[in-house]
């Protein structure tokens, strides 16, 4: 299986890792891609921005260890991650997960956990900034149900 | 995270929660202290532990607070 | 909620997908994007193209119902469904479903939901060539078992 | 899909099904014979029937194999 995962400030895109997909895994009948960008709220406040942290080495790891989790589920063919880190501004893209796979149930199942799991077991950090200043964000009660869910 | 690196010299392997009562914040208040009102994350070399992990004279140790991706 | 239905020859471009969902549907947070593209492979015989014909008319209004029902169930911010006809090659995208919702989940079943409905209840018909001539292709019943799982 | 668009002259409403045994294919069958060994879908004024349906003196009805998107 192809497998690609990187860290970067540098913006990423759909159409690319579409071809990489498809020139690096075979000829995947099924691709899904998910992207989660900066909104402009979040618990009720105007969100000016986001800064991201990571740990370096750490996280490399813990999405490796993720993409392996998914590879061991499902028949896949390819698995791109591209998280971005530093300073974001409302709008802009945070993460890219990529996946293919001969059976579109199959991309959808991998894609979706691969996020659930990198919302709350990979090493990032976002602080917040807020019109009183800034703050750091935890992960949603949400996302640890939803991500406890695929070890059921 | 507002935290910097320190070297602790260890004589003997501890363990992650002995390692938390040895490092005081800028408050006076140690790890474990602080532990009791908010989540403090460990890792030992770049892997994630709870408390009774141990922690070897040449560990890389690091605490930091919940994570979030994506 | 923003909706662009398209039924077309030409191909698309995800990331103009993207950029079009979140200038049109505010600061959505979650977008999941499905491709299908053409295999090279189906049924053990060697795929050379596909040639896809739809119902002009009723297979757009098809693919509407498709999305109100979408978006009768979860919290859309905007969907763009793009289904290409004509001949198409191996490795040649075929459709396009993009959904963006505040929340991923909500994002990814109606990514989901959108695309098994469309493989089973919309008036599109392929004819694969293969190395002894060509046949019309079916929809495959783990496809009808999909799509009804929804209504359960 | 090999089939053209024929005018069909009813002089009162009719059913889908009673249609489809007044079309007749190249072979000889008519249409409802040769569902009993494939699947045909129907469509009246665009919108997906059985062969209970109506058929108006004006409606636009469409037959043809099983569909398949994406």
């Amino acid at each position: 299986m192809y497998r690609s995962i990187l860290i970067q400030p540098e913006d990423f895109s759909l159409d690319r890792a579409l071809t990489d997909l498809k020139a690096q895994s075979g000829l995947a009948g099924g691709l899904c891609f998910f992207t989660g960008a900066v909104r402009n709220s979040n618990l009720d406040e105007t969100v000016g921005g986001l800064y991201l942290e990571h740990y370096p080495g750490m996280t490399e790891r813990q999405l490796d260890l993720i993409v392996d989790e998914a590879a061991r589920r499902w028949q896949l063919h390819g698995v791109i991650v591209v998280h971005r880190i530093g300073n974001l501004a409302p709008g802009d893209n945070i993460v890219l997960v990529a996946v293919s796979a001969s059976h579109r149930g199959e991309a959808f199942d991998a894609c979706e956990m691969i996020m659930d799991y990198l919302k709350t077991n990979a090493t990032f950090w976002k602080k917040e900034s807020i019109p009183d200043g800034h703050r750091w964000i935890e992960s949603r009660s949400s996302d640890q149900v939803k991500a406890t869910a695929w070890d059921a | 995270m507002g935290q910097s690196d320190i070297e602790i010299m260890l004589e003997a392997p501890t363990t992650v929660g002995a390692l938390k009562s040895m490092i005081k914040l800028p408050n006076g208040a140690s790890l474990s202290e602080a532990s009791l009102t908010q989540t403090i994350m460990a890792a030992v070399d770049q892997e994630m532990v709870d408390d009774s992990a141990m922690v070897s004279v040449t560990s890389e140790v690091a605490f930091f607070p919940p994570v979030t991706g994506g």
